[in-house]
């Protein structure tokens, strides 16, 4: 999102530190992978140096839906499954906001899925986060879309039914998606580097955060946490950049966010790719498209009574 | 009884009968595509500019094109006529102009017709090739002929062949000039009119549509012995012709809205159509969004965003809305929600009117949701009622449902042209800065109310949410904060009420007899019905409600001076006597639940659900035979 | 006052004080993850085993895994016990066992502790490494001597180290080991159930956990002052001691439910974890679909195809399947909906315990949508329900709404353990050919009812419609078809109502000066309630209803008997004499509006919404408040 | 779905003609391309003697949702943008029955998005058609999500605002899917053999007919329809195989229907294309994943009587 250049225009002389953008002490679990995007979404807001009263951070329900009670900014703890929606009213009526939407995979995949397909398509300027834990947390550890296949949880005791839904493919299957990432809540660098890109974006910015519920899910991710060489790293010039992660990630597969063919490849599920898939800032942003100038009272009052005109007797 | 036309020489040189009446209704019955509407829009347009009360409404087939000559096909439009404002579509029609058989036969079929209608019909079918046509129309002859209708038959088609080559797309033009001549409309009137409907279309088709008018008038003038006269009313104050979904859509702008969220659904959607064609002048957007959820969380998101805005649906897309209108009561976000009603339960009578959603709109949220429930009586009320439930929506941070119907949404009716007022514009986004220490929801403890904090004012940032909460917008874990922050948002619409002012009875304000209670679309129609009654001498009022919820004061005092209250509805309710109905089960009008609940006073009602509007005579026909005291 | 545990040398040899009690409340409560919860458990089922009367419901925190040491985190369970059944959780806490001081706090701050509680709390934190540690215990102790607690410290810590290497695992066993000493509790019982608590785990744990009782046991005997004495009543007919969820649960199988269509939501979704876990053997399926109105969809499809299902959710959930239940009662679809209602509007307390979706499961379909609610009033009438709801909904074609709640579905309580029959059982789909000429809505003119076509059956082909529709299931054209058919489906829930029983009233059937009715799960509070007052010789009864639409007969001529009629209830309502509140604006309880409606007698209420069940005393002290002419 | 072996199990006797399946006059404009749809599949019960008792049609609400009404075999009209989740009810409680789904572009991919693409991924055995004619027909000319951008409609008549969304594309990115192929109403032997390869596909098959509504957008896919070559047939021996559809559709594109990367490239907009785009079906079908044993009263109430064993106080 572009708006912070826009806010830098009337010239504004405060400068922000980091604890400007931080809310009281978080009360998800210790060790949740929450507490490192919320860290890393306050760092992008210092270094953008966002204004905490332009910016909205919309969320469902759910463990990660609590996020915007622990910003210093606006934040709108919505409904489950309908924070997109808001967010979209939100930025329709109010462009100069910055908006970040922060979602579960309950959230998102599952009750919020025609919002998700729809909200690609509108391509409205957000930033949208879907905090993948692969399981529902707040209602205490049942089968979400993303729950791996066979793995057990209090609803499906005997193991999920169906295999794990691919956001990341279904997202870039969606017409007019803009920008399609994905990263780890565990590998900072990267999940800083990713929401910058996702902020600076010129559109709706999906970004899928591979996300750690060591209450529920503490053997999820493990293997991945553990072997960095389970992990790919996509890496492009137009990509995402993160200096040194080399050292710790080998497994670095070059791949260009302009190949939607490629990236829908790559995007399936026989490894763990961190990167940008998709980038494509050519679509019209949905909130520009339907910009209009605004009319004073007196303006529509006017046109009104033209209006009126048409139907006079 | 049935005459067919006299041949042209016959009439030529004598003077037709003149018919003249205070109150006539005219239909215009044809299969889907004939243009019937049109006519009829046309006619009652001209007739309102010629100073005679109007009210027309549609007749709208479930199909877009049901097969042709089909009587549950049957498309048309209703126009009926006074020498006074007329409020509602009357009873039955006095005059059809029919362009097959069939559509004919389907009005009779529901009662449409006076028993002593007169009827023009198409004659072409009588003697069509197709044998199966011939029958069709000897057999609906056969069945109209146990009536005492006067049916003309008139050759429209073959007429009309003498100006076009397609006379589906013309004959609706000669039906115009034939009913121009009968009720002695000024020609010039009409061809403007015409006119301007076919602005968008190429010249030569209003030329076209001329030559038909007058081919149409001078048939009639040749072949028709008879002519209706209506008295007109003096030009008065300007007046507007629309229907009550225009209404609504210029009354969301007059009101400052900037966003209407929606999804389509009938009978909402022709308020989005009109929107979409003009709300982007004034800056404003039609969202059309994947569903009534969304819709309703694009537009919650609006309001909070600072910029209030709409939602307008039906029905089953309001069940559809119910989590978010809690969302928008619990957290004190202003929304306008518009349900224009039609038949239900489910998907129902989509077309047809009904005012079944009252308790939905009122109680439908899981949990205590106190909001407010309006709903407009008239079409000039559903524009003016949009700038009020703006308002009150701002004023009280809360939920304003407004339930229309399909009879105002459809129905169109001359009414005095608003004299517009910049202050019913919404202000724009507050953005100054919040006083240090300003809580987002410090809530007046007398009052309830408080200041709403949105997004750009500094020192307001704070999180909004659907979960219990303080006045800083804490989440809350002390029990004793739920029952304080649920009295404050009840406490608010307490305070509203006082501000309303009792509703004044129609008839008599010290009592009598019986007072009939409505609200909504029927208003027009009870009391036309109250004012028949009270002619033949019968001690009835009639009190119409617009504010639902919270109820307004005074009913109680009002209704103990009558000796019997029964409301009048839209909506289903028990027939007493009926099997297995008692005075414990049975079930009762909407507003009769309501009024009985709050006042304690034994309410009856009276209640149909036949998929149209409530007709005069029907209604004065009830109150005799609920007269206390039995039939009067 | 406050007395540190005294060495053990001292006690060693003197005899500890017995106080001898008929009803008690204990407490344990930690941080969330420390096992109170399971503590408690096995003490109440070694209790109940013991022939104690027994209600334990859980402390449950709003976060998964709140931060440590902090009051509004205060995780843990109530125990309360009583020579006679125990039905609700009671009024205070006497005796509580705290992992932490914080804990404590929170506690203390909810007033659920009685002022002269007796408190073990874990030492360790006086004299913790970290100086804010220290602070917050000495503030606590601070906070906490204002009241007249005798606090005990006990180095629970420190004794579980001899054992454990982490006592966040083995506390909660070593405080069941205290409690057993406290109450006299058979040691052996104790260890079986641990044993049976920890069966899917390795023995090991269960080894070192019966070591830890032992060790709470010793300690408790060498280092505390004072027993328990708690009479226990004669072993009756056999128990069975569960939660409500888990009666639901197991009350679907019970009815013949074959499958469960659901979407997680707090505080029904353990519904489906039993079900997850048992309902396959017995051919069961649980769906969880990708949202409650799929959720809701998928059960209509499957009762429509002939195995009545049922989908469960509380409020939001609720909401979004109000446009499937008016389908499925426009279309006589069987099914069976359980609403475990939690605190509302919107996200509210979603732990926490309300009755406020009466109104919203009642009203809260657009259209005029009749169909039953019902709502069970203990554990052992949730089990009985499910085959009621399922019958119902089948015999009427229509919808059953289950009203539960937070209350019952985490309370636990023994009941007489149910002689099952296998006639509750759902018949399989009817697969034999439907005779010919018979329509799919053949109302019974008089009683609305018809016989369902199930897919499979030759001769049975139509289509189903949410549409209005005809009794073959033909969109309806013609307007009598909607009045008629809508007449079909209420009369039948007329004719259902007539097979009700007036309720029967608690205390004086002849009446007296006030009637207290409630409705859910609330009887026992209330119950036990107008038992104190009327020992004090107040004119108070009860009447308690299971079935709320359609209300059961005779409820006027009962409240004709008494001076004043008053709901309690878990719901919001204005409370008489605040602010702008008069008796026409007045919010009203739920069940208070529909009785009012439908009785006209000026039922009055007392409700809160504490997100906490009724405690009897607040009860009988709203009753004395309320007795007609001022209070007693 | 093979359930009509399975019915040929237990002999019947009768021999169903093409008016054993033939309601009532449908009430469909003239030239509706819908009727074309409920032609060929009356004519595909017929060819697969589908008995009427044990078919179900379930839709949501729209013109094409009145299919239903039409057939001879049970039905279910269910609500706007819900017929899948009854369809999956229906089938998940009587595997034994046949179960098609006829939905309208508005009901499936607008206001039944959530639904449709679980549905995909839950893969019941069933037959879901997208009767798609980029627009709302029975609410009179609203914008659809695959009406073309640009195109004018009531709702708004400045032209969408929004490119289509591609219903192909999206649905071969949700995880799971087993069946995605696309016809054309007007190409009656194609719909057929599409319509009958969708039948004989055990799981869940999604096919988009392109159909024309000749009351509100008579030149939507009046180029395709006079042009010939502006379509492209996909061949393929595994895929739906039409003869002498070569003679008027000269633009033949082979494409195996087991390549979802291929399948992908194909679904985009840049062409017209009619075809099996994707089959697979490895894919367990949900019902059968969750079938048990059925189990007698008897049986139930002695496992009951152990459960609550479990209980005893
Ligand atoms: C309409 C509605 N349905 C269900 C719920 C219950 N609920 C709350 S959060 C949640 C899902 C949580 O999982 P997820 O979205 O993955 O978020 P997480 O807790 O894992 O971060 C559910 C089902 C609700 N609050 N509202
Ligand atoms: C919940 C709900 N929302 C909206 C509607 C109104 N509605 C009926 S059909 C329809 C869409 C029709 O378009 P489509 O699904 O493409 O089917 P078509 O008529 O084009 O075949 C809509 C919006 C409804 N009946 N129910
Ligand atoms: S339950 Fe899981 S997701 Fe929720 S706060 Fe705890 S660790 Fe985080
Ligand atoms: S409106 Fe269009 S889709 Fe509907 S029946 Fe007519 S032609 Fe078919
Ligand atoms: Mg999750
Ligand atoms: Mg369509």
């Amino acid at each position: 999102m572009s708006c912070s250049i826009f806010h830098a225009a009337h010239e504004d002389q405060r400068v922000f530190e980091m604890s400007d953008y931080q809310g009281p002490v978080a009360r998800w679990c210790s060790g949740c992978g929450d507490h490192s995007v919320l860290a890393a979404t306050q760092r992008l807001m210092t270094d953008e140096q966002l204004k905490p009263e332009t910016t909205v951070f919309v969320s469902g329900i759910g463990c990660s839906s609590r996020f915007p009670h622990y910003m210093k900014t606006y934040g709108f703890h919505g409904i489950h499954g309908r924070a997109l929606p808001i967010a979209t009213g939100v930025k329709l009526s109010r462009p100069d906001l910055d908006v970040f939407v922060v979602m579960g995979d309950g959230d998102c995949v599952s009750i919020g899925a025609a919002h998700w397909i729809h909200s690609i398509r509108y391509n409205v300027d957000m930033v949208a986060l879907l905090l993948d834990n692969n399981i529902y947390g707040l209602t205490k550890m049942q089968t979400s879309p993303t729950t791996p296949q066979g793995y057990k949880s209090n609803t499906q005791p005997y193991g999920s039914y169906l295999p794990a839904l691919n956001p990341l493919e279904a997202t870039l299957g969606v017409t007019n998606a803009s920008f399609v990432a994905q990263t780890a809540e565990w590998v900072p660098a990267h999940l800083f580097a990713t929401l910058q890109a996702a902020y600076r974006h010129r559109g709706f910015a999906f970004v899928r955060i591979l996300q750690r519920c060591p209450h529920f899910t503490p053997d999820m991710y493990d293997e991945a946490v553990k072997q960095p060489d389970v992990v790919e790293i996509l890496t492009h010039p137009e990509g995402i950049v993160v200096d040194g992660l080399d050292k710790i990630y080998k497994n670095q597969v070059r791949h260009d966010p302009a190949n939607i063919h490629a990236a829908r490849e790559l995007a399936q599920e026989d490894a763990i790719r961190l990167g940008l898939f998709y980038r494509d800032e050519t679509n019209p942003r949905y909130e520009e498209t339907r910009s209009l100038p605004r009319r004073t009272a007196r303006e529509k009052m006017d046109l009104l009574n033209e209006d009126f005109d048409h139907y006079a007797v | 009884m049935k005459l067919p036309a006299v041949g042209a020489t016959a009439l030529a040189d004598r003077e037709p009968s003149v018919r003249s009446v205070t109150d006539l209704s005219v239909e215009i019955v044809s299969d889907s595509g004939e243009g019937a509407q049109k006519c009829g829009q046309i006619f009652g347009a001209v007739s309102a500019k010629m100073g005679n009360g109007v009210w027309t409404v549609e007749i709208i087939p479930a199909e877009v094109e049901p097969p042709p000559r089909n009587p549950a096909g049957a498309s048309g439009i209703r126009i009926r006529l006074g020498d006074q404002e007329v409020t509602n579509w009357g009873d039955e029609t006095n005059l059809v102009v029919a362009f097959n058989e069939q559509a004919l036969l389907g009005r009779h079929g529901l009662n449409a017709l006076a028993p002593d209608a007169t009827v023009l019909v198409e004659s072409m079918w009588a003697t069509h090739p197709d044998p199966d046509i011939q029958k069709q129309w000897a057999d609906a002859m056969e069945e109209l002929s146990g009536r005492d209708y006067t049916i003309i038959e008139v050759p429209m088609e073959e007429q009309c062949l003498t100006v076009v080559d397609n006379p589906r797309k013309g004959k609706n033009m000669f039906a115009l000039g034939m009913l121009c001549w009968i009720f002695d409309r000024d020609v010039e009137r009409a061809k403007e009119q015409i006119a301007h409907a076919f602005r968008s279309k190429a010249a030569v088709i209003t030329e076209r549509n001329h030559q038909l008018l007058d081919l149409g008038y001078e048939w009639a003038e040749e072949n028709l012995g008879f002519r209706y006269e209506i008295p007109t009313m003096e030009e008065g104050a300007p007046k507007v012709v629309m229907n009550g979904n225009e209404a609504i859509a210029l009354g969301a702008v007059a009101a400052g809205l900037e966003l209407a969220a929606m999804y389509p659904i009938t009978p909402a959607t022709s308020v989005s159509h009109m929107l979409g064609e003009v709300f982007e002048k004034y800056g404003g957007v039609v969202h059309q969004a994947e569903d009534e959820i969304a819709a309703a969380g694009v537009a919650i998101g609006s309001s909070y965003a600072g910029r209030c805005a709409f939602t307008i649906t039906s029905g089953p897309g309001l069940a559809l809305k119910t989590e978010f209108i809690g969302l928008a009561v619990m957290a004190e976000i202003p929304l306008v929600v518009v349900d224009v009603q039609r038949g239900g339960p489910s998907t129902g009578l989509p077309t047809k009117v009904e005012q079944s959603d009252l308790l939905a709109a009122t109680f439908g949220q899981p949990g205590d949701a106190p909001h407010v429930v309006m709903a407009p009586a008239t079409i000039e009320e559903c524009f003016h009622i949009m700038t009020t439930a703006r308002r009150v929506a701002e004023a009280l941070r809360t939920v304003v449902v407004v339930l229309t119907d399909a009879n105002l949404a459809t129905g169109v009716a001359p009414f005095p042209r608003p004299e517009l007022s910049a202050e019913w514009q919404a202000a724009p986004p507050d953005q100054r800065p919040i006083p240090g220490g300003l809580a987002p929801y410090a809530w007046d403890d007398r009052t309830g109310l408080s200041r709403r904090f949105i997004p750009g004012q500094p020192g307001g940032e704070h999180t909004l949410t659907g979960l219990a909460h303080d006045e800083r917008s804490k989440v809350a874990y002390d029990s004793a904060i739920n029952e304080w922050s649920s009295t404050m948002r009840s406490r608010k619409v307490a305070v509203f009420q006082h501000t309303l002012l009792p509703p004044e009875v129609n008839g008599d304000p010290d009592g009598g007899d019986l007072l009939v209670v409505g609200w909504g679309s029927t208003k027009g129609a009870i009391e036309e019905a109250v004012g028949r009654v009270r002619a033949e001498g019968l001690s009835v009022s009639s009190l119409h409600l617009t504010m639902l919820s919270p109820l307004p004061p005074g009913l109680k005092d009002i209704f103990s001076r009558f000796e019997k209250v029964m409301t009048v509805e839209i909506n289903y309710s028990d027939k007493k006597g009926d099997p297995f109905i008692t005075d414990e089960n049975r079930r009762r009008g909407q507003l009769a639940w309501l009024l009985r609940a709050s006042t304690l006073v034994d309410v009856d009602c009276w209640t149909r659900v036949l998929g149209e509007p409530l007709r005069p005579g029907r209604i004065a026909h009830a109150i005799r035979e609920n007269m206390p005291g039995g039939a009067a």
